[in-house]
């Protein structure tokens, strides 16, 4: 337990906190940011350099950058009239104490069965070797995936234009 | 035993032609009460081939249907017949032809009138042919739920207090009864009524009963006791024997006419064939224990009804007095059998009693009946009025109805030529040969009658014409018809009581062999 | 003979067919009604005249028929037979019955000819003479009490039958029940008779119950105190005949039974119903005999003394009447009195003897009452008739016949005759003194009493409102029938003197000689002058006292009111009899009928409420734990559930974040749970 | 505590506040935003167990963790059409006010 870990921590969760509790979106985005790159600190910390970079540019980079702009989009930087949150926030945050109490708890009384003994940092290249090796059936579907999501993406963001009646949302209907 | 199911196509036919009658029967009453009329006599065919399909002068049960229904239980769906129930079979009949006949004036729903008859028609039926004791207590209570309808839907202004008593009155001594055969039960594991007789004759049937409350420290004669009074309750009620009667004169009075015949006509028959059916032949020994306290109550029911009959103004609540009072003949000599020891009796007179019994049964349901439709007719000849002093001098307005009821009221008396006489001579041979003070004391009870009755004749229809604004129309040709042939009927018998003797005299026999007295 | 004997069931079954035929006629059918019942009753004379014969030809043999009624039970004692017998009593009582009945018939032709009520008229009466004719041919007790409580029946109907009147119909019911009373101790005395032998036929060739056998075995069981079981039942079959009869103490109905048409009267009251006590007693006569050989049986000593005092009562109450059909009535219950008197004391052919002379003039005084009534527009007190001898010349002289008969005129008359045969009879009695003297008394009695109505009926002048111009003889439909009456109550007479006493012997089933000395016998006069005596002091007082009165046309005081001691009053109250009756034995019966109903409407239905009462309490009881314990923790049960539900729906609320909420709870739950439970 | 129970906490945590922030928003996007979060606390984990639990040559753990950054992202990608997608429709980008899935 040292010092880094705890600053990396500290981070992440004021991140987080901030990005749940802010009322401005854009504020919050920016909180979320700040929170993603404490994570991508604390995989570097763990030795997972490659997957510390990543993250950095997959989330930090682009999701955050995809968030403002879906805010600016549905206007959600303005703080609307009923609040932010729910009426019955205070259940939504019991609920999530309490799951945190419970995960906590789990972790707290695993105990460590295997400090960090005979470990090897793993290069880029075996992942990337184990990516195309072993794992090459799951990096084809997530490809199909990707594509399948982008193109349902777009769909959904286009299709709407000349029909605003539309119901296609869902099959709330029934 | 698989020969045709006689029985139950008896109890079926008016069963389901009244559930029909009921329910598809509004607004088109003419059809239903020809349906009613029609079931009556295809009842009563029925029940004349059957004297021909099956052979009663054997005593034993006939045309026996029998199949498990609860085995676990002893339940039994068991028919049978024999002389005692083809009597009352014949009565039922009858008077439900005469009260159908008499209901002319039910104005209010006939339909739902005739499908209540045609309901007791099969209760009656099937309590007069089950032998085992739950399937006949179906039938039993089941008759009592028409019963109950037709006092209360029809009759006077104080009915439904009226069939409220007569309903809760009939149900405890049901209830009790039931607590009765539910000992017996414990004891025994036997609901049919041959085979407890059978055990009863053994003189098994009381020892087994008293196994089970050993325990409690009472003996034999105090659970035979027990029982049998719980029993005799449930047919004391109906009977009724006083003083569980009071439930009676103001039924009678408050019913219309039609249901006061059938009420007085069969149902208090049902008390009577209770007796004879079940409490003879289960209760022999203790019946011996208590048969003086017994008769003694049937003898204060024979006099006092007579005396308080005598008090009546109301024509009905006389007729009502006269229907306890001639049925305490029955019960006097149900209860002197159990005076007859080896010693003291003699078979001719137990047979003479229980033939006389059988007998005056179906005499008193045909002319109490007949009785009852005459002073229907009185009270709507008089507009509603039926106080012995608004009537007078009748006989000059409406002679046949007068004649007619005349004879009714002598065949009501006992006097000789007429089919009362019959029955109550045989009664009082068989109680005298076996009690005689009790046939002493009875004595009294015949003259008070007669001059009940007279003293209604003297009102009703001597002396000086009482007119009420009425215009007397003699009877019409209906009631011509049907009073007629009741008189008919009881000259009949008269005459010629073994047209009834036949078959119940066998019955008669066939019982006293089962019976150690 | 005997394939006559089985179609004697004709001689009643026609007047019955008769009467059941008659009774179904319309009321316009007069001629058709009266045809049916004169031609069937004609048809059952000649049937019983051929069976007399026959059974005179036999020489008193018994002759039997029966049939199987029914069976009540298992052998022999189970079956009930009826059955008949021809026998000299049976033969000559159907002869006297359907005789004086056919006469009456006829009578009643000319006397009911203008009732609305002709029709029913004869149907009643062919049904009496139905009912009558088949008690005395019955050999069975059963059929015999059958036929007694149908002729009952007949007389009810028959006093009853102007029923418009009120005193007719008390009269009827009265008749009924008061016959009842009797009745009902004959019917005890039936039933035990035929449960204690096992039979009830009288004769049934050797088993019968009045057979040597049977009885026997009755002699040989004692009731109470000393008395056989013969003697006890015996007993209780003559409290019928005192009922049907008219005996002390039950005769009240019968006076007032002449409320009924004057034809009624005769036939029924005077002739032959009320006989019928007199004949079962003759019919019984070997039960109550029975017993050892020389001792006089209880039974006949209680039937000598009610029949003597009855003879006497009856008479002394008939002296100071004035209602002429009334002392007839009186006289009739005296009469049979001695009827009974010398049944008791003389035999069956003593009291049967009197029995048909007496049905000949009682008859016959009552029709010719009849026909002064008739005449006289219904007026019926002797003190406002009188002088009638000049108007109603037939019917005078046949009413004095029959004065003459009943009073016991020497010699010429049958009732002389048969009163002798009693009184011989009671003088041998050895019991007791005492019935002779009653019946001395009452011979004296009866001649004063007839004498008396004689004159102021027939003699003297007309009192009255009866004004002689509407007064006349009557028809001869009428009067024919007063003329046969007359002449049968001479001739009658003739059959039984002690010198050809040819009736007892028939009767008791021997050989009558004619021998004329034995009329001359000391014994037989020397009696017979105390008795003629009585009558000569009777007729001479009464001519005496009531001949002056006669002749002067105005109605008068009765001198029978200086009698000293209030004895007028007590007579003319019938000694206080019905008065006695009407104060203890009627207002008992309504007490008790009173109380009965009392305890009927306020203590069993009292009893009743009560028990609704307490039901309905503890119904009330048990709806208020019902609704404020039960129902009420079971509704807010409910109400609470219900209201938790909404709650609960309320989350289901369509918002996916609350769902959502509900599957990390949920998780945090489960997982706990798990993880609790695995640490265990 | 040691450094797996650490980061499993510090996960713990992440992943109860971004279900706060799914639970309690109102927005659609912050709603998105904690689900992201969520998301992050589960890579997280994985890294954990493969630094310090029985992680072993083959990698598995970072290469859940790749392929979760991809699904993520395209995740993010849809779910953000959706959100623009039902403001389209409803005007709004609130989920406590899209209440069709109430029966």
């Amino acid at each position: 337990m040292d010092v880094a870990f705890g600053l990396t921590a500290l981070i992440t969760l004021a991140g987080a906190v901030a990005a749940v509790w802010l009322r401005n979106l854009v504020h919050a985005v920016l909180a979320l940011a700040v929170s993603f790159a404490g994570v991508a600190a604390a995989y570097l910390q763990l030795g997972a350099e490659f997957l510390g970079f990543a993250q950095l540019l997959i989330y930090v980079g682009a999701v955050a950058i995809l968030i403002v702009f879906a805010v600016l989009v549905t206007r959600g930087g303005e703080v609307p009239a009923g609040g932010v949150h729910a009426a019955r926030w205070w259940v939504g945050a019991l609920v999530a104490l309490g799951v945190f109490a419970v995960l906590g708890w789990a972790a707290s009384s695993l105990g460590d069965r295997r400090a960090a003994a005979e470990w090897t940092p793993m290069s880029v290249a075996e992942l990337g070797q184990s990516l195309v090796g072993r794992w090459v059936f799951a990096l084809q579907v997530l490809g199909i995936l990707l594509t399948a999501a982008l193109i349902g993406a777009v769909l959904l963001a286009w299709r709407e234009e000349g029909n605003d009646s539309g119901t296609h949302l869902g099959g709330g209907e029934s | 035993m698989h020969s045709f199911p006689w029985l139950t196509l008896l109890i079926l036919m008016p069963l389901l032609s009244g559930l029909g009658v009921m329910l598809w029967g509004a607004g088109r009453s003419r059809w239903t009460r020809r349906i009613a009329q029609g079931v009556c006599g295809l009842s009563g065919w029925t029940i004349l081939a059957l004297t021909k399909e099956v052979d009663l002068r054997s005593g034993s049960l006939q045309a026996v249907e029998r199949h498990a229904w609860i085995p676990s239980l002893g339940v039994e769906y068991y028919l049978g017949l024999d002389g005692l129930g083809w009597v009352l079979l014949l009565l039922t009949v009858v008077v439900a032809s005469m009260a159908l006949g008499a209901a002319g004036e039910v104005g209010e729903r006939p339909h739902l009138f005739d499908g209540l008859v045609l309901c007791l028609m099969a209760g009656l039926f099937g309590t007069f042919t089950a032998q085992n004791f739950v399937h006949w207590f179906l039938f039993w209570e089941l008759s009592l739920i028409p019963a109950f309808f037709l006092v209360r839907l029809w009759g006077g202004h104080r009915r439904r207090v009226v069939s409220l008593q007569f309903f809760l009155f009939t149900l405890a001594g049901s209830i009790a009864m039931l607590l009765g055969f539910l000992i017996q039960y414990a004891g025994t594991g036997q609901m049919n009524f041959p085979e407890l007789a059978q055990l009863a004759q053994q003189g098994r049937l009381w020892p087994q009963v008293a196994e089970v409350w050993k325990g409690w420290g009472w003996t034999e004669r105090e659970v035979a006791l027990g029982v049998l009074l719980a029993v005799l309750a449930g047919f004391a009620v109906k009977v009724p024997m006083m003083p569980l009667h009071a439930w009676l004169p103001s039924t009678y009075a408050e019913a219309s006419t039609p249901v006061s015949m059938l009420l007085t006509g069969v149902m208090s028959k049902m008390g009577v064939y209770g007796l004879v059916r079940i409490f003879l032949p289960l209760f022999q020994e203790p019946l011996r224990w208590v048969w003086p306290w017994l008769a003694g109550l049937a003898l204060w029911t024979v006099i006092a009804s007579a005396c308080a009959a005598l008090a009546q103004r109301d024509l009905k609540r006389i007729l009502a007095y006269s229907s306890v009072n001639h049925l305490g003949y029955c019960l006097l000599a149900v209860f002197a059998l159990g005076a007859a020891g080896p010693v003291s009796g003699s078979i001719v007179h137990q047979a003479a009693a229980l033939n006389g019994v059988i007998l005056q049964m179906f005499n008193h349901g045909l002319t109490a009946a007949t009785l009852f439709w005459c002073v229907g007719w009185l009270e709507k000849g008089n507009g509603g009025f039926r106080e012995l002093d608004q009537f007078g001098g009748l006989r000059a307005a409406v002679p046949i109805f007068c004649g007619l009821m005349g004879m009714a009221t002598f065949a009501s008396l006992g006097l000789p030529g007429l089919n009362g006489f019959i029955g109550e001579f045989l009664i009082f041979l068989g109680v005298f040969g076996l009690a005689p003070w009790a046939a002493w004391l009875a004595l009294p009870g015949l003259l008070v009658t007669a001059v009940f009755l007279l003293t209604m004749v003297q009102r009703v229809f001597y002396g000086p014409m009482k007119t009420t604004g009425q215009r007397w129309m003699d009877v019409d040709w209906r009631e011509r018809t049907g009073l007629g042939a009741a008189v008919i009927v009881m000259v009949l018998l008269g005459l010629w009581p073994q047209l009834l003797l036949q078959f119940t005299h066998p019955f008669v026999m066939h019982l006293l062999a089962g019976l150690r007295l | 003979m005997e394939t006559w004997v089985q179609w004697m069931w004709l001689i009643p079954v026609l007047p019955m067919v008769a009467a059941g035929v008659s009774g179904l006629l319309p009321r316009t059918a007069r001629g058709w009604s009266a045809g049916l019942s004169i031609g069937s009753l004609a048809l059952s004379f000649v049937l019983s005249v051929i069976s007399f014969a026959a059974v005179w030809q036999s020489g008193g043999e018994r002759h039997l028929y029966g049939f199987r009624w029914f069976q009540f039970g298992p052998g022999a004692f189970g079956t009930l037979w009826l059955s008949w017998v021809l026998d000299p009593l049976s033969a000559s009582m159907l002869v006297m019955v359907s005789g004086v009945g056919l006469l009456i018939f006829i009578y009643s032709l000319g006397y009911m000819a203008h009732d609305a009520n002709f029709t029913r008229f004869f149907c009643f009466l062919s049904l009496f003479a139905g009912a009558m004719l088949g008690l005395v041919m019955s050999n069975s007790l059963v059929g015999l009490f059958m036929c007694w409580e149908l002729v009952g029946l007949a007389s009810y109907l028959l006093i009853g039958f102007w029923f418009q009147k009120p005193a007719a119909a008390a009269a009827a019911k009265k008749a009924f029940i008061t016959t009842r009373v009797g009745d009902l101790v004959f019917f005890l005395g039936l039933v035990w008779l035929f449960g204690n032998s096992g039979t009830q036929l009288f004769y049934d060739n050797g088993s019968g119950c009045l057979e040597a056998a049977t009885l026997n075995a009755l002699v040989q069981q004692k009731v109470w105190w000393d008395w056989s079981l013969s003697q006890v039942i015996g007993l209780l079959l003559f409290a019928g005949a005192v009922g049907k009869s008219g005996q002390l103490p039950l005769h009240v109905w019968l006076p007032d039974a002449m409320e009924g048409p004057t034809p009624v009267s005769a036939l029924i009251h005077a002739a032959t119903m009320v006989a019928a006590g007199v004949f079962l007693m003759a019919r019984v006569y070997p039960l109550l005999v029975a017993g050892p050989e020389g001792v006089v049986q209880p039974v006949l000593m209680v039937m000598a003394w009610v029949g003597g005092l009855t003879a006497v009562f009856a008479a002394a109450v008939a002296v100071a009447q004035d209602d002429i059909k009334r002392i007839l009535a009186y006289s009739t219950i005296s009469q049979l009195g001695y009827m009974m008197l010398g049944l008791a004391t003389g035999g069956v052919a003593v009291g049967v003897f009197h029995l048909l002379t007496h049905a000949c003039f009682k008859a016959l005084l009552f029709l010719g009452a009849g026909s002064v009534i008739h005449a006289c527009s219904e007026e019926q007190n002797i003190w406002r008739l009188g002088g009638l001898r000049r108007w109603m010349p037939v019917t005078y002289v046949t009413y004095g016949v029959g004065m003459l008969a009943l009073t016991g005129f020497p010699v010429l008359f049958s009732g002389f005759w048969s009163k002798e045969a009693i009184l011989h009879a009671t003088h041998a009695w050895p019991v007791s003194a005492g019935p002779f003297w009653l019946g001395l008394a009452g011979v004296f009695l009866t001649a004063f009493y007839m004498t008396r109505q004689m004159v102021l009926v027939f003699g003297g002048t007309p009192r009255g409102n009866v004004t002689s111009g509407s007064i006349h003889e009557s028809p001869p439909v009428m009067t024919v029938p007063l003329i046969v009456l007359a002449s049968l109550s001479v001739v009658t007479g003739f059959v039984g003197t002690p010198a050809w006493p040819w009736l007892q012997g028939f009767l008791e089933g021997q050989q009558a000689i004619l021998d004329w000395s034995r009329l001359f016998g000391a014994d037989v006069w020397g009696l017979a002058a105390i008795s003629c005596a009585a009558v000569f002091l009777g007729m001479g007082v009464g001519l005496v006292l009531y001949r002056r009165i006669a002749a002067e046309g105005v109605i008068q005081r009765d001198p029978l009111e200086q009698l000293p001691a209030g004895l007028c009053p007590a007579l003319r109250k019938k000694f206080w009899v019905d008065e006695a009756y009407q104060h203890s034995v009627v207002p008992a019966l309504a007490w008790l009928a009173y109380w009965c109903d009392r305890m009927d409407r306020w203590v069993w239905a009292g009893l009743m409420r009560l028990a609704a009462c307490v039901t309905l309490v503890v119904a009330r009881l048990s709806q208020n734990v019902d609704e404020a314990v039960v129902n009420a923790g079971f509704d807010r049960a409910c109400e609470g559930l219900r209201l938790q539900g909404g709650r609960l729906s309320l989350w289901q609320n369509g918002q996916v974040q609350r769902y959502l909420a509900f599957v990390g709870a949920a998780m945090a739950i489960l997982v706990s749970l798990w993880w609790w439970g695995g640490n265990r | 505590m040691s450094p797996l129970t650490g980061y499993l906490v510090l996960s713990a945590a992440l992943f109860a506040t971004g279900l706060a922030g799914v639970l309690t928003r109102r927005n659609a996007i912050a709603v998105l935003i904690g689900v992201e979060l969520m998301l992050n606390a589960a890579n997280l984990n994985f890294v954990a167990f493969w630094r310090y639990g029985a992680g072993g040559p083959d990698a598995a753990g970072l290469v859940f963790v790749l392929f979760t950054i991809a699904v993520a992202a395209a995740e993010a990608a849809v779910g953000l059409a959706l959100v623009i997608a039902v403001y389209r429709h409803y005007r709004t980008a609130h989920v406590d006010e899209v209440k069709r899935l109430r029966g």
